[in-house]
């Protein structure tokens, strides 16, 4: 692995990620127009909205951690994408496997609670409370597909899986190897996209859009850029471990549209879970269905 | 709708001074592409014209083909419209509201009780003229004007941002004193918002002529603006806090 | 060599002269008692000396053992007559002004102690317990309180009675073998004694003795004695006296009884005492009564240490014994200036800070801290115990582990009371311990403190002894090869 | 005169110091030097203790026929290597102005100097323990001063303490009563005579020592039945002493479980111990008593308001990870559990010496009357910002390395259910350690903290150097996967074979040096897209939205109260306390036989049980 | 008690002197009272006949006859009636007793009417500023305050001449035909 090669993999893979995170947040935004009957947004209205938020002339902080809060939001997810093996490029897949993956996932949204917490505002505090506990519920059965699929692969480098998936053609995919798992995934993947079902903590008309109570000017867009690389690692994780990655690039977005596309429709259809609920139901059913698939798996 | 201008609303109109490299020039008219092609709309619902704006939003009208979101805090608005009668009560709060926005930020007065009073012209409660308090960018007559009169202002308003004439925010700093003025008039001497105006003004360097005035020193004397707590970097030191210092 | 009746003579005679003396000159009869117990130790100390360790018998009146009276001098009765005489010496009742009756009863406690220890009899045994059991009687009546002489009174009923019963199990023993010495008893026992007729006799005066040994359904006096007596007189009644009725017990046991039944019995009672004086002690509410269960929990341990057949139960209980003597009257005599309820006693560790250290240092010896000697013996004692392949034995281990725990418990409660800043200032302490008792408690902790330091030879030592106790034949030919020496 | 022996001297003649010079000022400061000597000393042991060699203490005591010797070797050296790392610091911490105040407030310095160098050097002599007995002894000693150090805030400290004393004794019995078993068994007590009994001991013998050991050693460590006392008595006691106490001395008790369990019975042994109608074998269950340690602790922690409390309730949890690291046995869980200690060690000792600091200068530890101190102590927050981290085992830090080993170990030997339960003590952890460092730095500052200052030099210092310890050992945690390899090699466990940033493995490696690299490269590209935007510009904390409502200083416009709502709304009936309720029947049932007994000797009529007594004598003698 | 208000009332009524009971329909009854014996009658009312609902006090003002009227609307549950009693209080120093002690939701009532027409209530728990917190001139709905004064004083009208308007006007202003002419025109 030489440098050269990883630094330029270090900036590709993120923007490439950014690129797609973008038309996902379109698909997410004219899934909900179709949905609702309505128009929807132009082609490119997520990049207008991050180029207008860049360009605010005031930017409104309120201390150097609520800037560092952003700055690791969105670096954590950048140095995220580098673990996540896309067509043509392995980044640093090789160097941390699956686990330190789901640990770096849990950077930014650190990141964003202690920028959070210096905005000094308790719907900011309330949400972030509530994001936490959030991740609490969904990591569990997401824990459960984790450890089902390092053992069902024997190992946790994930260019390794999508190697094996890959020699398997469709019948060596994980969903058609772990049914159970990929759908006990499905469950996980909705709760860590945090769209409508689970959305309790950016509940807009209960405490004011959660986090981003006090996000203005490139804060917020931060944290739009961050919402386009959730999305999209959320749906390369998905699609790497149950769906064979990508053969080459069609494919592989063509699955990550379809594997994200799910949970999409899933949001506008469903009203918005309070905590406890949201809990209940995300260590209720998963976990049971993720318990049965491991013991298909490991048996 | 080409004769507002003559209005003599009193903005110094003056374009946005384009910079002298094209590449700068490139870059500002992206961004004010893109400034215009997504907006981020509070509505403050203070009056009745706010019942015509979920229309506007839902299937029939679909703003957000236009790009235009609702947005629930300040902090992450672009537009702040004003729907129908202000009373002097709720203006403190739209005022407020307004500092709290991060500029560019465009005031839209819907309805035309923000215009000259609508049919609450003789009544004590209410503010008259709403750009006598702030820089309103765009008046939509109407005693709650329909949903397709909302967006034409707001296509009108999506042009003018584009040209860059919209720049109300600007006037706010520049003439900040009379609008202070104004407002003291209204609420008596000791009003204070928490936002610094002055001190933004001179951060981002749009202080004009009208910026500092007999009002504006009237505001120093009745009451101190915020300071913003600096980070302490002094370690150790005796000073031991009141809570503390019983022994 | 046999100067050593003299120990027994010289006190009894100075235990009558005494009264007589002080009416002529009060401060000659103030010194006559601890001079007579002086010279007694010298003398014990010249005879250890003299007999290099081979023990000797020495027949009074010269008339030969088996009709006769002899006393019996190996290391183990010495030792406890060295110790009888210096605990009276350390616990003489120095500050009381009363009548010269006190000191008499002290002397006369400790002539009957020493002779106690020395005899080879089985009634001269019983004579010298009777002696005992009259001068702790008046001892426990010296303070003149009301509580004192209800108490001193119901030990008399219950010592009387348990007189009774030894004397039966005396009986009971002559009726079989025709003999009450010793030695040829312990001839005789293997054939005559072995029937249950003389298990009976055994438990008889295991119990009659018992009383005495604080053993277990017979001790409920204890408490009321102990909190009405002075500090002085409960060390000398706890530390002393109830170690010679177990020494009496062991020895019949040795010579006697060398029954599987015997020691189980001892045992039981033993476990029994334990576990009542540790639970009691955890709910005690003043200060003496505290330490009064928690001397019957002490023996407890020590009859379950001596209930261990042969040389290794001998050893250790030998040791818990030494420890147990050390340890508890210093506690008593600390006790004498705290002696109201425990939880007055907040801050007063503070008050006195050298009570305060002496305390915590007897407390963690009692309970075991490792480098002190507690730990070593009842190291011994577990050792000993899971020896044993009997399943009682596991348990006397966990009851004794058990019993620490709960010790530890309460003895450290006091000590946090002692240390804890009182909250009110109507703290009940006022003024330090007086410096003799301070002094004696001192002494007793540094020998504590030598104790450890020295463990590894005075281990040694103590194994000698307890080797040459534990063989009857020794003691049988001792006896009987010697000719009668006037 | 082996190094040992110079160690154990110095270690010593602190101790001796500091009963003479205890009350001074500068008392700190020297015994500051002297532990730092110790360390050196250690250091100077080190060459031989890495070419494998153990360091003999050349005094040899024999007492009754058994002889008692010292000697260190890699897990002694290890675990040493952390108590004089945290003595260090700990004395270091008190020397200065806490130190002042503390004494100034009426605290007893004296009493603290000492206890902390009896506290080192008793856990010196335990570290060394050459064979059982020494090891009872040693035990006995760490298990006295750390109630003599418990005991030194007095008021509510008294109670914890005599609550510790209490499962100490209890513990410290029942692991003498498996000494003396073995003693009978093995007529000696050395470890090469122990291990060869063992071998031989029936299945029922060697359940019965493992029951006893381990719940012996389990009292100390806080594992579940016996975790009740150790929170209360970890927080009561003034600042350093928690730090030390959480550090290590809650390890002592992994020290002699590895010894015992590891070392003398071997795990392949614990294996073949099955528990009947079940399909768990002894390890199995270890493993669930570590992973319940984990979790019902942790969540504990999770509703504490007293933040001295919350850490002091982390400490149990996180002990469960080191036992459960062992416990698995293979290279990379006991090298996960092992480095476990030391990062945890660290990652404690910097929190609370943050949230002592905090209590310096604000004079509370209580959550609900702080917030906002981000401004005005912003070392104390960095430094509490690097041991969340830690502790919750995020990525740059040392936390994230030794758990990453455990979740792999779970991974390969396929242990799903244990996997989740670590994996939801985790998440707790998270959620916790948030709680804290929001409630303390972050929301709105109160008006009477606007004056508070960071705190002084020599509190500040012993942070600022744990913070780079935990960082280093983060970034390329090979340094102490060496010492670990060399613990492993001692005890018997299969050793780890690790590069300076993780470990090569087939099935998915880790290597810090490149992640790290990667995530602060990901954190420069952030801050490169943050600054592309305009200049930003500070707002006071009381322009912030409330809906239009004018926000002035009077309003508590925080939240830190009942934090997790939602959470707790669902998991508040799952607290029903159950262990309080067990330890307190115990006590009330033990005082009911008390009160039994006592009113046993009030009897007026003694001779009754005497004629009772002989009857019952005469007929059990002549049945 | 029977829908109607009972005869039995009535009578019950006339003891008070200055009483005028004037029957509007089955349910609905106007009294017109002296002005100090409102109370009793209220007390009468809320304690016999269950007139326990107090739902509004409005104030009128007869400025030409400088005089407030109190109008109290009582309603009672049981007999489904609503009564409404008329007192006059003389305007300049315009003070009356609060009714707070019989009925709680009075003290609202009565700081409205103190904020909007300068009524004092003695023993009205609250007599603060109600809803006009930032207006500090005379009470607003007292007839001799002119709004429309007040408004042209203190604020500026917008001249608003735009070109359209211009033409408009030049063509003889804006609405030529009245409305119902235009309405006329289209059959």
């Amino acid at each position: 692995m030489s440098i050269q090669i990883l630094l330029m993999e270090l900036v590709l893979m993120p923007l490439v990620a950014f690129v797609v995170g973008l038309f996902l947040v379109l698909m997410l935004r004219r899934i909900g127009a179709k949905l609702q009957r309505r128009v929807g947004p132009p082609m490119m209205q997520p990049l207008y909205d991050i180029v207008k938020l860049y360009g605010k002339k005031t930017q409104i902080s309120h201390g150097w951690m609520h800037d560092i809060g952003i700055i690791m939001a969105v670096g954590g997810y950048v140095a995220a994408e580098t673990l996540l093996p896309v067509p043509g490029m392995d980044g640093i897949a090789d160097k941390g496997g699956l686990v330190t993956l789901v640990y770096v996932m849990m950077i930014p949204s650190l990141g964003l609670a202690l920028g959070v917490g210096q905005c000094a505002n308790p719907n900011g505090s309330i949400g972030i409370a509530r994001a936490l506990t959030a991740m609490l519920a969904y990591d569990v059965p997401f824990v459960i597909v984790v450890f089902g699929v390092a053992w069902y692969f024997g190992t946790t480098n994930l260019v390794d899986i999508i190697a094996i998936q890959q020699a398997g053609g469709v019948a060596g995919w994980g969903a058609t190897a772990m049914p159970l798992l990929a759908i006990a995934g499905l469950f996980a993947l909705q709760g860590m996209l945090g769209k409508q079902p689970f959305e309790i903590y950016i509940a807009p008309a209960e405490i004011a859009t959660g986090p981003m109570v006090e996000m203005s000017g490139k804060y917020l867009g931060g944290l739009f850029v961050m919402q386009c690389f959730q999305l999209y690692t959320a749906g390369v994780l998905y699609v790497s471990l149950f769906l064979g990655g990508g053969e080459n690039w069609l494919f592989f977005l063509l699955k990550v549209f379809v594997v994200v596309a799910i949970p999409m429709t899933v949001a506008f259809l469903f009203p918005r879970y309070k905590t406890e609920q949201m809990i209940r139901l995300m260590w209720k059913w998963p976990v049971m269905i993720g318990l049965l698939g491991l013991a298909f798996v490991m048996h | 709708m080409k004769n507002m201008k003559e209005i003599d609303i009193p903005i110094e109109a003056s374009v946005e001074q384009s910079r002298t490299n094209p590449l700068a020039r490139v870059f500002d008219e992206l961004v004010r592409f893109c400034r215009s092609r997504s907006m981020f709309m509070l509505h403050y619902c203070t009056g009745c014209g706010a019942i015509e704006l979920p229309p506007a939003m839902t299937s029939r009208f679909d703003m957000e083909r236009l790009g235009i979101q609702p947005m629930v805090t300040p902090r992450q608005a672009d537009i702040l419209l004003i729907t129908g009668y202000v009373s002097i009560k709720t203006l403190k709060r739209v005022i407020l509201t307004y500092e709290q926005m991060g500029s560019p930020k465009y005031v839209i007065g819907i309805c035309s009780c923000t215009v000259n009073g609508g049919m609450y012209w003789q009544s004590y409660a209410t503010a008259k003229q709403l750009d006598q308090y702030l820089p309103v960018d765009l008046y939509i007559a109407g005693c709650m004007p329909r949903p397709e009169a909302v967006l034409e202002g707001m296509r009108k308003l999506m042009d003018r941002i584009r040209s860059g004439e919209a720049d109300g925010w600007k006037d706010y700093y520049r003439r900040y004193d009379w609008y202070l003025g104004n407002q003291q008039h209204l609420f008596g001497d000791d009003w204070q918002t928490p936002a610094d105006v002055i001190g933004e003004a001179s951060h981002y360097d749009l202080a004009g002529s009208g910026t500092e005035g007999e009002h504006t020193h009237l505001l120093q004397q009745c009451q101190k603006p915020l300071e913003p707590q600096q980070t302490f970097f002094q370690i150790g030191g005796s000073l031991e806090v009141k809570g503390e210092s019983h022994e | 060599m046999n100067t050593i009746v003299l120990t027994v003579v010289l006190p009894l005679l100075a235990a009558f002269i005494v009264p007589v003396l002080s009416r002529v000159s009060p401060l000659l009869g103030r010194l006559l008692g601890p001079l007579t117990l002086a010279y007694a130790i010298l003398l014990t100390l010249q005879v250890w000396l003299g007999m290099e360790g081979k023990p000797f018998s020495i027949a009074l009146g010269g008339f030969q053992p088996p009709l006769g009276i002899n006393f019996y001098v190996d290391r183990l009765s010495l030792l406890f007559t060295f110790l009888t005489l210096v605990t009276s010496l350390l616990l003489w009742p120095w500050r009381n002004e009363t009548e010269p009756r006190q000191y008499a009863l002290t002397l006369l406690l400790a002539a009957s102690a020493c002779g106690l220890a020395l005899s080879g009899d089985l009634f001269n045994i019983y004579v010298f317990y009777e002696l005992i059991s009259v001068a702790s009687f008046g001892l426990a009546a010296a303070t003149r309180s009301g509580a004192a002489f209800a108490a001193s009174l119901r030990y008399l009923i219950l010592s009387g009675l348990g007189s009774v019963l030894v004397l039966c199990g005396i009986a009971i023993v002559y009726l079989q073998t025709g003999t009450l010495n010793l030695a040829q008893l312990s001839q005789l026992a293997p054939e005559t004694l072995n029937t249950p007729l003389g298990l009976s006799a055994f438990a008889l005066i295991l119990l009659g003795i018992g009383v005495k040994g604080e053993l277990f359904p017979v001790n409920s006096w204890v408490p009321e004695v102990y909190a009405a007596a002075s500090g002085r007189v409960s060390g000398l009644l706890a530390g002393l006296v109830s170690k010679l009725a177990v020494l009496v017990i062991v020895r019949l046991l040795v010579l006697l009884f060398q029954q599987e039944s015997a020691l189980h019995l001892m045992l039981i009672l033993g476990l029994l005492g334990a576990i009542t004086g540790e639970l009691a002690a955890w709910r005690a509410k003043d200060m003496n009564r505290m330490l009064a269960f928690s001397s019957i929990g002490q023996l407890g341990v020590i009859f379950i240490a001596f209930s261990i057949p042969g040389e290794t139960g001998l050893f250790a209980g030998l040791a818990l014994s030494l420890h147990h003597l050390l340890v508890k009257p210093a506690l008593f005599l600390l006790a004498e200036r705290w002696w109201g309820s425990l939880a007055g006693l907040r801050g007063a560790g503070l008050a006195s800070p050298v009570a305060g250290g002496l305390f915590v240092l007897l407390a963690l010896s009692l309970v075991g801290m490792p480098p002190l000697p507690g730990f070593w013996a009842k190291f011994l004692l577990f050792t000993g115990l899971a020896a044993q392949s009997a399943v009682i034995y596991q348990v006397a281990i966990g009851v004794v582990l058990l019993s620490i725990v709960i010790e530890a418990n309460y003895l450290f409660r006091v000590v946090m009371d002692l240390f804890q800043p009182a909250e009110d200032d109507r703290a009940t302490v006022v003024d330090g311990h007086g410096w003799l008792n301070l002094g004696t408690t001192f002494l007793l902790s540094a020998l504590l403190i030598a104790g450890m330091l020295l463990m590894g030879p005075l281990g040694a030592w103590l194994e000698g002894v307890a080797m040459q106790a534990a063989d009857p034949v020794l003691y049988f030919d001792t006896v009987f090869s010697v000719s009668a020496i006037h | 005169m082996t190094p040992l022996d110079e160690l154990l001297l110095f270690s010593g003649l602190t101790l001796v110091l500091m009963l003479l010079l205890g009350r001074f000022s500068y008392a700190g400061k020297i015994a500051t030097v002297f532990y730092a000597g110790q360390l050196l000393f250690l250091a100077k042991m080190a060459d031989r203790i890495i070419d494998g060699s153990i360091v003999t203490f050349s005094l040899q005591v024999e007492l009754f026929g058994l002889q008692m010797s010292w000697r260190f070797d890699a897990l002694s050296w290890f675990f040493a290597v952390i108590t004089l790392g945290a003595g260090l610091l700990s004395s270091w911490y008190a020397s200065g102005e806490w130190g002042e105040r503390f004494r100034r407030q009426g605290g007893n310095l004296w009493l603290l100097h000492v206890a902390l160098a009896a506290n080192v050097f008793s856990m010196l002599i335990l570290l060394g323990s050459g064979d059982l007995l020494a090891l009872f002894i040693g035990w006995e000693l760490v298990s006295w001063a750390s109630f003599l150090l418990m005991t030194v805030a007095g008021g509510r400290a008294i109670q914890a303490a005599m609550r510790y004393i209490t499962y100490a004794m209890s513990g410290a019995m029942a692991i003498l009563a498996g000494i003396v078993l073995l003693w009978s068994h093995a007529g000696g007590l050395q470890y090469g005579q122990i291990i060869d009994v063992i071998a031989q001991l029936s299945q029922a013998q060697v359940w019965l020592l493992v029951a006893l050991f381990g719940s012996g050693f389990a009292v100390k460590m806080g594992l579940l039945p016996f975790h009740l006392w150790q929170a209360p008595a970890y927080a009561e006691t003034p600042g350093p002493g928690a730090a030390f106490f959480g550090a290590i001395s809650a390890r002592m008790g992994l020290y002699a479980i590895i010894l015992v369990l590891v070392q003398l019975i071997g795990l392949a042994r614990l294996s073949e111990l099955t528990i009947p109608f079940t399909f768990l074998d002894m390890r199995d269950l270890w493993a669930w008593i570590a992973v319940l340690t984990i979790i019902l602790p942790t969540y504990t922690a999770l509703r504490q308001t007293d933040a001295r409390y919350l850490l002091a309730w982390h400490g149990i949890g996180q002990g469960g990870y080191m036992l459960l690291g062992v416990v698995l046995g293979d290279a990379l869980g006991s090298a996960g559990g092992l480095l476990h200690v030391f990062n945890y060690a660290t990652n404690q000792a910097v929190l609370f010496f943050a949230v002592f600091a905090v209590m310096f200068r604000t004079g509370t530890a209580d959550l609900n009357k702080l917030g906002g101190l981000i401004t005005r102590m912003p070392i104390s927050f960095f430094a509490m910002l690097v041991g969340i981290i830690g502790l919750a085992g995020l990525p740059p830090m040392n936390g994230f390395v030794s758990k990453w080993f455990v979740y792999r170990s779970l991974m390969i030997e396929g242990e799903p259910l244990l996997f989740l339960g670590a994996i939801i003590g985790t998440l707790g952890t998270i959620l916790s350690v948030y709680k804290l460092i929001h409630n303390t730095f972050l929301g709105q500052l109160r008006v009477e903290h606007v004056e508070v200052r960071e705190a002084p030099w020599s509190m500040v210092a012993p942070m600022i150097i744990l913070m780079l310890l935990i960082f280093a050992t983060g970034v390329a945690p090979g340094l102490v996967l060496d010492w670990v390899a060399l613990v492993q090699s001692a005890v018997g466990l299969p050793v780890v074979e690790n590069t300076l940033g993780g470990v090569e493995l087939t099935s998915g490696s880790l290597d810090m040096l490149w992640v790290v690299g990667v995530l602060f490269a990901g954190f420069g590209i952030g801050a490169l897209l943050f600054y592309s935007g305009g200049r930003t510009r500070q707002v006071h904390q009381l322009d912030n939205y409330a809906g239009g409502h004018f926000l002035t200083a009077e309003t508590r416009y925080h939240y830190s109260d009942n934090f997790y709502a939602g959470l707790m709304h669902l998991i508040r009936p799952w607290y029903r306390g159950s262990f309080v309720w067990l330890e307190s029947t115990l006590g009330s049932l033990l005082g009911i036989a008390a009160s039994l007994m006592q009113r046993l000797y009030g009897a007026l009529h003694p001779s009754i049980y005497l004629l009772v007594t002989v009857v019952v004598t005469l007929t059990w003698v002549l049945l | 008690m029977s829908k109607t208000v009972t005869p039995w009332l009535d009578n019950l009524l006339q003891e008070i002197e200055g009483i005028e009971i004037r029957r509007k329909d089955s349910r609905r009854v106007r009294i017109d009272i002296a002005a100090d014996s409102l109370p009793t009658l209220l007390e009468l009312l809320r304690g016999r006949a269950g007139y326990v609902h107090l739902s509004a006090i409005t104030c009128v003002d007869w400025i030409d006859e400088s005089q407030f009227e109190l109008v109290y609307q009582l309603w009672s549950y049981e007999s489904q009636s609503l009564v409404s009693a008329h007192i006059r209080i003389a305007r300049d120093p315009g003070v009356y007793v609060s009714v707070f002690d019989l009925y709680q939701p009075a003290a609202f009532f009565e700081r409205d009417i103190h904020e909007m027409f300068g009524v004092y209530f003695e023993g009205s728990p609250d007599m603060s500023k109600f809803i006009l917190t930032e207006w500090n001139g005379p009470p607003p709905m007292r007839k001799e305050f002119d709004a429309e004064a007040w408004v042209n004083e203190t604020f500026e009208r917008k001249e608003y001449q735009p070109d359209w308007l211009k033409e408009i006007t030049e063509q003889g202003g804006g609405i030529v035909k009245s409305p119902e002419e235009a309405r006329q025109k289209k059959p």
